[in-house]
């Protein structure tokens, strides 16, 4: 295990089992002490990961709107702290914090008078202050827009909630929690640092890929259930979508523990930095695939079928609002989120710093900082997809799934299987370091070979590329001849 | 310089056409060559008086030997004040000559126009058709719907707008107006007055839907 | 079985009202219920205010403005307004266009599909009164002849820019009367007219 | 899964204004649609028995919203011909530039509204970005963003402002490169290749005769157009040829029909850029509005009995006006004025059309027809 100067998980297990030894140990039942002490650790780590997550999924909801902003050509959200002390337009809620009891109003109401006198945007001319009305962003430079994120959460929370009349009540109020639930369950098993996970149970990424996929029954659920035609369409094209990405991701993953040697995520990056090698850098492939499976999985735009907004106006969750919606919107944002950071995991060395060994004092960086820049930076590639592509129809995507990428991770789990037996068990447990840079120069030619599938004399003579002179390629059009 | 379809050929076409529509329509259609009156351009168009029995066998004749191949528009007028002439309906063609490319090779190839050398029947041409009905309840005239499918959904809304009947018409519905406005109520009949066409009436509750209390009394 | 109440074994709405009305008592005798509605009552209101959803309704002329508000130049989006298809995501109901005889039952539908903190925005000169069609026999003169009507923004059609005032305008009433279930006409206060001051 | 029927309801997504698809779905293939309109119907034919000539181009402006332009001048044209109004030569030359440009901007906001159908947002901002542009320009012609009443009968309200030739240039040619930005990001993207080609066939014989005109038939690979079949303005001056489009053996799909409206706003630029080289009496000089260079005479009035009506070629189809004048008793109001929609008569058909697809295939195939619901209803 890397030692890490973050070593949370063993502050709180001296924490916690000096804290037993004073209350248990003392008693009676002194017995008990080390279970308390193991109890008291696994909760407060499940906490703190659970709040590491859900801060900085803040951060990765802000950089897609930030990101989508710049591709558009916009600024996007801007909505920035300043505008908690300063009101709308001049406009304020008067002195609301009168009404505190005992008194603990007045050093909010001097902080509030401090606040806009520094940061505010009172100045002494009316028409200026109502001009330079910096309500929405301003001089607090700090991210503008990154509480946009956390005024849309909130917001939720005072929506009425509506179930539909004639809907399934029970599995109406029941799905999203299915949907949150599991999605919330995934994060006990991913490690954010080498001493800062929750869970290190010896089969970790077998659990974690179970629980990852029971999510789309929860969407079928809620599809079915709100009884309107758009979402059971929607709940339908989802369960055919997952069925026919799950089986290419348990492949891709499966290849990747082939080559690591083990089910547990931690021995997987252990093995990554003892190598020297990044998996990224073995298999390709298996990244590519990887990366566009769980594009799939959490149905984001290039395979958005369950919530295509231009026929089934908002999918499958189009009958649900106020909590339960925005608890989902969040829900599906985790689970890309958990996407970001098992690609950083298994293909880029979770949390080994770039050089490693080489940079002297590199070490001394905590390593969560690696895990979460490594995720951040996958994340722009599932946003640069949502700006740059289309929606792929139902069909094209079920084909492709079975029919490519089902094949294409065979053929990655056979190389990680070879590469694993004759390269690494052969010699002397040690990457040659011709074979990453052989591997990796091969794959890039051939993915640029590939991508350039324009067909110069098509475009030119402005026919099809896709030549529908004569096959009915697309359109099944059967019933009208 | 852009090619495009001189005066002369537009002219000798039209009077090519009312030639042959006087020696076959004898009786029942009256065809004259008329030109437009406005702009640059005083381009000629054939205009027939046809009674509304004979609209169906011209309408066929003229899709069939003629390769008039687009209906444009058909427009139902109410003239009260004429006794004899109270419906007139006027429908619009078009001869466009629009024709599927053919396959070369497997390939097909699209079709450029030769203008300069479009004669006769090739010739695009405009047509206003016009039939005058008396006074009647139901006035009604042949439908045309299944010669040009476009048509179809011209007449469907001149019955809903101006109420006149279309015989042989599959499938006549309102399209415009809503599916529970009262049967008979035809807009675009002139005994319908727009609302507050006079001023005085300006702040009665003509629609029904109850005025805003503050508003009741108020004499624009 | 009467309607609404769960399957399960036990009713736990029993149980639920039991500790609700413990834990209202003990909050109210501490004095800290007062303390949380204020504090989270300025924070939810902070939040409504910064996140307004309009529904993605385009009518007619007024709803190109409405996407000319959203795209790149008049960035709607800066502003927390972003435009949702289904009307249970939405709080605001932004009728751009005159609302014919037959739109007249389904916008009231979207209206009560919303769920509860909600407000209408009449845009454009045929949503406020008919406009230029309030002769015709097929359009109702205004939409608050169907629906409560919160800012009136003129114009035919308005810029985006007052489309962006009229979102202005409406967080200053969200700020100043807080979010008043839409039932209470008197509560709601008097509508606003964009560029009336 | 048993048949049943969708009601694509009069707000939704995929309709780009106000009406309602009644699709019937066999799993996901469409076996029966039905299209249900006039959802905002506000009788402006009633309207316009009560208003003269000059009232009835802002109600022309508001038929459809997304060409306003296009659709003022196509009654300005009926008008003059009912009127038998002589127009000077650099009002033509005037009223192609306004024309052109709006038909452009048109084209922008169909482009915009189809790319979120296929599934892309940026698509539809970048769009909307160039088609502010189109409108900074008409906004200094006509005064207003989007509704302008810039033709009158006999001419058009006011001469080019001084500089516009000069902007109108830059803007143009910023355009025609920003078009290559957008088949970046369309023609070579593989998935929009597959989700428009081989979706939604259409032939040319069975679309004319469904009354289906404009760019939807030219894409079908005949080079039919109003503007040179039934000629008017100055468009046999300028150098320009329809945008013909080279469809399958089975007909024109969507990629089709988005590969003659992306010509057609390349042809629309070149043209305006020729017009205003070609301006008789320079496009530096200004007129004041009324002079007699850009605005003949006019009567108010219409003979008893006298009917005009005019084809023009709109960005959406051939329209059409149809104007009955009335005579002393009717005074300056025409008597019945009929308005040809080219889109109350296409979307029936791209109905029909959809027959046989997928439902993800609907709102493509009812997108690339651009419908606009506006002049539909009327």
């Amino acid at each position: 295990m890397t030692d890490d100067i973050l070593n949370v998980r063993g502050w709180v297990e001296s924490a916690s089992q000096f804290l037993a030894e004073a209350t248990v140990g003392q008693s009676r039942h002194w017995g008990f002490v080390d279970s308390v002490a193991f109890f008291l650790t696994e909760l407060i780590m499940a906490i703190v990961i659970f709040g590491a997550i859900m801060n900085t999924l803040l951060v990765l909801l802000w950089m897609e709107r930030k990101l989508l902003g710049r591709f558009m050509d916009r600024r996007g959200a801007v909505t920035s702290l300043r505008s908690l002390w300063v009101g709308e337009n001049g406009v304020t809620a008067g002195e609301w914090w009168n009404q505190l009891p005992f008194g603990v109003g007045k050093p909010i109401g001097g902080i509030n008078r401090a606040l806009n006198r520094i940061a505010g945007n009172d100045h002494e001319l009316e028409a200026v202050r109502r001009v330079q009305n910096r309500s929405y962003h301003g001089v607090w430079w700090l991210f503008p827009g990154f509480f946009q994120n956390l005024a849309d959460g909130m917001k939720f929370l005072t929506k009425e909630h509506m179930v539909p009349e004639k809907s399934d009540r029970f599995v109406y109020e029941v799905a999203p929690f299915l949907i949150i639930a599991t999605t919330v369950m995934c994060f006990t098993f991913i490690p954010l640092g080498p001493h800062f996970f929750s869970n290190n149970s010896e089969m970790s990424i077998l659990f974690l890929m179970a629980v990852f996929s029971v999510a789309p029954l929860g969407v079928f659920f809620a599809g079915w259930s709100s009884n309107n035609k758009y979402t059971l369409l929607g709940g339908i094209r989802s369960a055919a979508q997952l069925t026919a990405y799950e089986i290419p991701l348990l492949v891709t993953v499966l290849s990747v523990v082939v080559i690591s040697g083990s089910f547990n995520m931690i021995e997987v990056i252990e093995f990554q930095a003892n190598s020297g090698v990044w998996n990224i850098f073995l298999l390709p492939l298996g990244g590519l695939l990887f990366l566009v499976v769980m594009v799939a999985e959490v149905e984001r735009i290039p395979f958005d079928m369950p919530e295509a907004e231009a026929e089934l106006v908002e999918g499958w969750w189009t009958e649900y609002g106020g909590m339960r919606w925005g608890l989902m919107f969040a829900a599906e944002y985790l689970r890309t989120y958990a996407a970001c950071l098992l690609f950083a995991h298994f293909f880029l060395g979770g949390w080994e710093a770039p050089f490693e060994d080489t940079i002297p004092f590199i070490s001394m960086v905590p390593h969560v900082l690696w895990v979460f820049l490594k995720a951040w930076f996958m994340f722009i590639f599932f946003v640069w997809f949502r700006a740059a592509l289309h929606r792929v129809r139902t069909d094209q995507i079920l084909e492709f799934g079975w029919c490519y990428l089902l094949p294409l991770s065979l053929v990655n789990l056979a190389m990680a299987a070879a590469l694993r037996l004759w390269v690494y068990d052969g010699v002397a447990g040690e990457w040659p370091i011709l074979v990453p840079i052989l591997i990796t120069s091969i794959g890039l030619a051939l993915f640029v070979l590939l991508a350039i599938d324009e067909d110069p004399e098509a475009l030119a003579a402005q026919t099809r590329p896709y030549s529908v002179q004569t096959t009915d390629a697309a359109g099944p059009g059967q019933h009208r001849e | 310089m852009a090619k495009e379809l001189s005066a002369d050929q537009i002219q000798s076409a039209a009077e090519a056409l009312v030639g042959s529509v006087a020696e076959k329509f004898t009786g029942s259609a009256t065809a004259e060559v008329r030109h437009h009156t406005g702009g640059r351009r005083k381009n000629a168009y054939v205009y027939i008086d046809v009674e509304a029995a004979a609209w169906r066998d011209l309408a066929t004749w003229l899709a069939k030997s003629h390769k008039v191949d687009h209906c444009s528009m058909i427009t139902g007028i109410h003239w009260p004040e004429k006794a004899d002439a109270t419906w007139q309906v006027v429908a619009h063609l078009m001869r466009t000559g629009v024709r599927n490319p053919g396959v070369v090779s497997g390939r097909v190839h699209e079709i450029k126009v030769d203008i300069d050398a479009l004669v006769g029947v090739d010739v695009p041409l405009e047509f206003e058709i016009s039939m005058t009905l008396a006074e009647t309840r139901e006035p009604s005239v042949p439908s045309v719907a299944d010669i040009w499918v476009g048509a179809d959904w011209n007449e469907k809304e001149t019955w809903d707008l101006v109420g006149i009947e279309f015989e042989g018409h599959v499938g006549m519905r309102r399209v415009l107006l809503p599916h529970d406005s009262p049967t008979g109520y035809h807009p675009l009949q002139k005994q319908h007055k727009l609302r507050y066409h006079d001023f005085n009436e300006m702040y009665d509750d003509a629609q029904g839907f109850g005025r805003k209390p503050e508003d009741v009394g108020r004499v624009k | 079985m009467d309607e609404g109440t769960n399957y399960t074994a036990f009713s736990s709405r029993g149980l639920l009202d039991i500790v609700g009305d413990l834990n209202d008592k003990a909050l109210e005798a501490s004095r800290m219920k007062d303390f949380i509605s204020v504090l989270g009552g300025r924070f939810l209101n902070w939040a409504q205010r910064k996140s307004l959803f309009p529904l993605h309704l385009g009518i007619k002329c007024c709803a190109l403005e409405m996407a000319a508000a959203g795209a790149s130049r008049f960035d709607a989006e800066r502003f927390g307004v972003v435009f949702r298809s289904s009307p249970r995501q939405c709080d605001v109901l932004l009728v751009n266009g005159p609302i014919s005889k037959k739109f007249a039952d389904p916008i009231v539908r979207l209206w009560e599909q919303m769920p509860e903190p909600k407000w209408c925005i009449a845009m454009g000169e045929c949503a406020i009164s008919g406009g230029p069609y309030f002769q015709s026999y097929n359009i109702l003169e205004g939409v608050d002849t169907v629906i409560p009507v919160d800012v009136y923004i003129p114009g035919c059609p308005p810029r985006p820019e007052a489309l962006i005032d009229g979102f202005s305008k409406l967080r200053e009433k969200i700020i100043r009367i807080g979010a008043v279930p839409s039932g209470e006409s008197e509560a709601r206060g008097a509508p606003i007219i964009v560029a009336d001051d | 899964m048993a048949e049943m029927w969708i009601s694509m309801g009069p707000q939704h997504p995929m309709t780009h204004g106000l009406w309602t698809l009644k699709v019937k779905v066999d799993g996901e293939t469409v076996v029966d649609t039905e299209p249900d309109l006039g959802y905002i119907h506000r009788g402006v034919e009633k309207i316009c028995e009560a208003r003269d000539f000059t009232q009835i181009t802002t109600y022309c402006d508001r038929l459809c919203y997304a060409s306003a332009n296009t659709w003022s001048h196509a009654w300005i044209y009926a008008a003059e011909d009912l009127l038998e109004v002589e127009v000077p030569e650099r009002a033509e030359y005037i009223r192609m530039v306004a024309v052109e440009l709006q038909r452009i901007a048109s084209h922008l906001m169909w482009l915009g509204a189809y790319c979120p159908d296929v599934g892309n947002l940026t698509g539809m901002v970048w769009c909307l970005r160039e088609r502010e542009m189109m409108m900074d320009l008409l906004q200094e012609l006509g005064g207003s963003r989007m509704h302008y009443n810039f033709p009158r009968v006999g001419g058009v309200k006011r001469d080019l402002p001084i500089g516009f030739a000069m902007r109108c240039r830059a803007k143009l040619k910023l355009f025609l490169d920003r078009i290559q930005e957008y088949e970046a990001i369309l023609d070579e993207s593989t998935i929009f290749l597959v989700r428009t080609q081989g979706v939604g066939y259409a032939k040319a014989e069975e679309m004319i005769n469904h009354g289906v005109t404009g760019p939807n038939t030219r894409a079908a690979g005949h080079d039919y157009d109003v503007r040179w079949a039934h000629p008017y303005s100055i468009y046999d001056e300028l150098d320009w040829s329809p945008a013909v489009e080279r469809p399958s053996i089975k007909g024109s799909d969507c990629y089709d029909r988005y590969r003659v409206r992306v010509e057609e706003m390349r042809q629309s630029a070149l043209m305006v850029l020729e017009g205003l080289d070609k301006m008789p009496g320079g496009s530096e000089t200004h007129h004041e509005s009324g002079d007699p260079a850009i605005l003949g005479k006019a009567p108010a009035r219409a003979a008893e009995g006298k009917t005009g009506f005019h084809h023009f070629e709109d960005s959406r189809g051939e329209s059409m006006f149809y104007i009955a004048g009335g005579g002393e008793a009717r005074g300056k109001h025409p008597y019945r004025v009929s308005i040809r929609s080219p889109m109350f008569i296409t979307i029936p058909y791209a109905a029909k059309c959809m027959i046989g697809y997928k439902i993800a295939d609907i709102p493509a195939i009812m997108g690339s027809f651009d419908p606009c619901i506006g002049e539909t209803d009327r």
